[in-house]
This record gives C-alpha cells, structure tokens and sequence, in this order.
C-alpha cells in the first residue's frame, strides 16, 4: 500500500496509489492513516482519484480513520469515481463523506 | 451454449484481487460497466467472508468459484468447506447495514456491510449450506438491449 | 506473494476462450501487451490440442490450467488427464512448421503449427506426462523495466 | 460467425464479425468461406479489422479458402493488427498473404 502525502497549510493530502483498497490491504492502510492522524494530522483529504476498487473492509477503514480523528478535525474524500463513487452511495457513507470531484474541492471542504 | 468456469484460489485475502480480476474479464462482454463492477464486489465480499469468518483467516483450503455465463445471465457461485453462515443471519431479513446516523460518527458501521452490499448487488441471492458445503449462488441479469 | 489462481473447463473447444480471457486479464497488469497476447495464444493452443487430440473432441472431461504469477514471471501450467502427446513429436527437436514453399499454395500447411507456435510465444515450456496425467508448463518472464 | 459481404466488382469483400476465429469457430467460418468461393467468388479480400484473435486452427481455415481457389483467383488479407498480424509473422503466412492495412490497399492488390 503505497501512499502519497502533500501537505496544504494544515492540511494532509494523501493520495492512495493502489487501485484496490480491498480486505487484504485494509489493516495496512488502516495502519498507516492512523500513525498520520496521531503524528497531529487531524484534516486529511483522502485522495482516491487512483483507486478503481474498494470493498466494505476498505471503506471500514476509511470510516475508523474519521472515527480516530472525532470532533479534533475533519476528512474529506476527493476523486472517488466509478464503483467506488457507487459505494459510498450504496452504504450512503456519502451523507458522512461528501464526495469531492477534486482535492482543491476537498481542501475548501475541510479547512479549519 | 452457456460458458463455464471453475475458478479455485487458496483460502488468503491476497488472493481475492484475482478472482475479482478473472470473473470482472468473463462479465465484461455481457454486463456493462455498472453491472460488472456490481458483480465483482458481491463475489469479493462473499470471498472475504468466507476466508475471514468461514475459515477464520486460516489458508491452505481452497475457496471454489463457478462462473456460468448465458445470454440472459451471470451467474456465479461460491463453494467453501467451511463454517456455514449461522443461519439467524441468512434468514436476517432486511438488513439494516446502511441505516445508521450520519451526524454520530462514533455510532457509524466499519463492518458487517458485507452480506448487504451482496444482496445489493446482484438480482438474486441464495444460499445452501449442507454438511461439509455451502454455496453461494448469486445472479446478475444482463439488461436487455 | 505469488497470486495462484487455478481454472478448469470442460474439454470443449467452445469453452476455451473463456480461459483464454482469465488467464489475459490475470497477465495484463504485469506483462506488455504483447507478451500476454503471446500467453493467450499458448494457452488457446495447448487447450484446443488437449481437447480436439488428447480427448478426441470428447466432452465431459475437465481441462485445467493453474497460473502463477510473480514478479518476475507468469507461469501457466495446463493439466490433462487424456492421452498425452506422442513422445517423437515432443522430443522433436526444432519444428520446422514454417518453413514451407510460400510460392507452392497446394502445400501450404493447414495445420500442424500449434506446438510451434507454443513455443515461439513462451519463454519456457515443458511436458511431464505421467500415467494419468499430462502436465504442459509454460513460462513467460517479465521484462524487466 | 457472422460475415459481412460487399461487393467491389469482381472483389468480394468478406468482414469478419466476430472478434475471434479460433478452434471452436472455424469449421463454421471455413464452411462459410468455401461456400462463397464455391458460388464462384475466387477473388477475395478477407477484412480482419475486428477480429483481435485468431489460433492456428483459424488460419489453417484461411489457408484452405486460398487452396480452394487455386489459380484461379487471389485471398487478401486486410485490417489485421496486433495479435493477428503478429500470427502471420511468426506463421511466416504474411509472405503467403501479405498484410494489407486497409480494404482499398487489399482490393488493389488482389483485382483480376
Ligand atoms: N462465509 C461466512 N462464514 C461464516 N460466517 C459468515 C460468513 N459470511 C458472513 N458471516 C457472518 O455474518 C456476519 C456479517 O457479515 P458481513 O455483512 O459480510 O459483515 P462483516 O464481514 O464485516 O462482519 C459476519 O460478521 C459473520 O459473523
Ligand atoms: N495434447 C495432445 N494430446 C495428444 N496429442 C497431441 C497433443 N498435442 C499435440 N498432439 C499431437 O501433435 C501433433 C501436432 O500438434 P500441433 O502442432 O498443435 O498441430 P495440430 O494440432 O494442428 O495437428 C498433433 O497433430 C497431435 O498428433
């Protein structure tokens, strides 16, 4: 799981540069969005504009990820298209993640 | 004349990408886009949950998926070895997966969205589980154009 | 980790392009596009001669093909349990299929090419036959980048 | 195995539908084929262009469509690309039929 960071202000931009965050990846990248939120990064923008697949343990971990930020910031979803825009629709965890169509919509989005 | 194929992978997360990738190639003509995709997250949803729960994560057994093609139909089924589905699940009625409240992130699901996002999915759903055997029989319907 | 999917039909030549779409969307990611185009035309190759030469176009038998992939090679092994390919023609030394008179239409080969062109696509291929059962792998290497 | 047939004088423009003439399709496509040749149409231009595979099996049928017409006529080749030119390079076939990449170049070569 090979993920790419960019800061913005005190903003984090990750961009996940796999195309599957399935069951077999999740715990990795759990893992590594946590050690970020705990080194103080608490307003990220997930960027999955290079993800073509992700499955409900995929997006378990993208819901722990908000859980461990709670009420200390914020994390927005940016280039989620195709099947994986269809799962958050599915699940409606786009009422929780508003799914932004570009990381500058994102950053506007999760601003402190 | 209906195409089939076996396809066999050990029980290990890992391995799921590939079913995913081979049974995404056998829809690809018949289904749309939409439709393919749909059908490749209920077959890796009933994958993980046969490797995670099903076997509780132990590999070396092997995780059995029958793709049979027709002009009307996809259908794939999914045959494990394993421990069954308990039954108070399957015959769970309306899932309630889905209907949680957005605004109370610590309440938010980060599981059991699996069974759901199968019956979601695809057109129909069934499941047998006999001594030693359960399948999971899933159909997509391709649309007719 | 390797991915090991393994895949089976029955011998029946309508079904073999259902394996060869498998096996080319498990290849794709990691091989060019030639070079998997090159895979699926061994695989179709040693599919049809197990079917149409080793079970003599009998249906009802199984026909499989275990694919390996690592990242430095694609490995398809297709398994037979008919009659197995008569040794002076594996031990042929280098095929001389297409080396024929261009100029001389009548004696134009129609057929007989199929083991050659195995392998000239393939980077490795070898043959085990046992009582029981035929073994054919091929090996295709990743061209380092 | 659907073909589609255009006349061009004394050419017959033969377009192969399918998008694979292997084992199990062509007995029927070499059926077909013979056919046409048999009514009498023994200049050929065989339009590949959407075919993206074929197995020895399919070009031994093209093989027998070219002996079936003999001397009497001519079997071109058009519109094959990617795998199927790449079959009747390592065939060596292309110094039988040589490639042409469009049905006009085909239907040069091939007039009477
Ligand atoms: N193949 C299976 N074998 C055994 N138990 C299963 C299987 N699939 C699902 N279950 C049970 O059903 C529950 C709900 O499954 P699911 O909706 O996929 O969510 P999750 O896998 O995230 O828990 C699982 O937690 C498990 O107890
Ligand atoms: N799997 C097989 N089982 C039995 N015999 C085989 C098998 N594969 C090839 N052969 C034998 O080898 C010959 C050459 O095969 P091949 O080069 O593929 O050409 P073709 O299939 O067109 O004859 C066949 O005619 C057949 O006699």
């Amino acid at each position: 799981m090979t993920l790419n960071d960019t800061a913005h202000g005190d903003v984090l931009v990750v961009r996940v540069e796999d195309s599957r965050i399935d069951a077999a990846r999740a715990p990795e990248f759990k893992t590594a969005m946590i050690e970020r939120i705990d080194r103080g990064h608490v307003r990220l923008v997930l960027d999955l504009s290079k993800v073509d697949f992700v499955d409900s343990s995929g997006l378990g971990a993208i819901v722990s990820c908000l859980k461990r930020i709670g009420p200390r910031g914020n994390l927005a979803v940016a280039g989620a298209k195709g099947a994986v825009a269809k799962l958050f629709a599915l699940t409606r965890m786009d009422r929780v993640f508003p799914l932004h169509a570009s990381v500058d919509d994102a950053l506007k989005s999760v601003a402190g | 004349m209906p195409g089939v194929v076996r396809l066999s992978i050990d029980s290990d997360l890992n391995q799921v990408e590939f079913i995913a990738r081979a049974v995404r190639s056998l829809c690809d003509n018949l289904l749309g886009r939409e439709d393919a995709e749909a059908v490749e997250l209920a077959v890796v949803e009933a994958m993980n949950n046969i490797i995670k729960h099903g076997y509780r994560g132990r590999r070396g057994e092997a995780v059995d998926v029958n793709v049979t093609l027709t002009r009307s139909e996809v259908e794939v089924e999914v045959v494990d070895h394993a421990t069954p589905i308990p039954e108070r699940i399957v015959k769970g009625g309306e899932p309630l997966a889905f209907d949680f409240d957005a605004t109370d992130v610590a309440g938010l699901p980060e599981g059991g969205m699996g069974l759901t996002l199968i019956r979601m999915s695809m057109d129909e759903v069934d499941y047998v589980s006999r001594p030693g055997e359960n399948r999971l029989r899933m159909v997509k319907r391709i649309a007719a154009s």
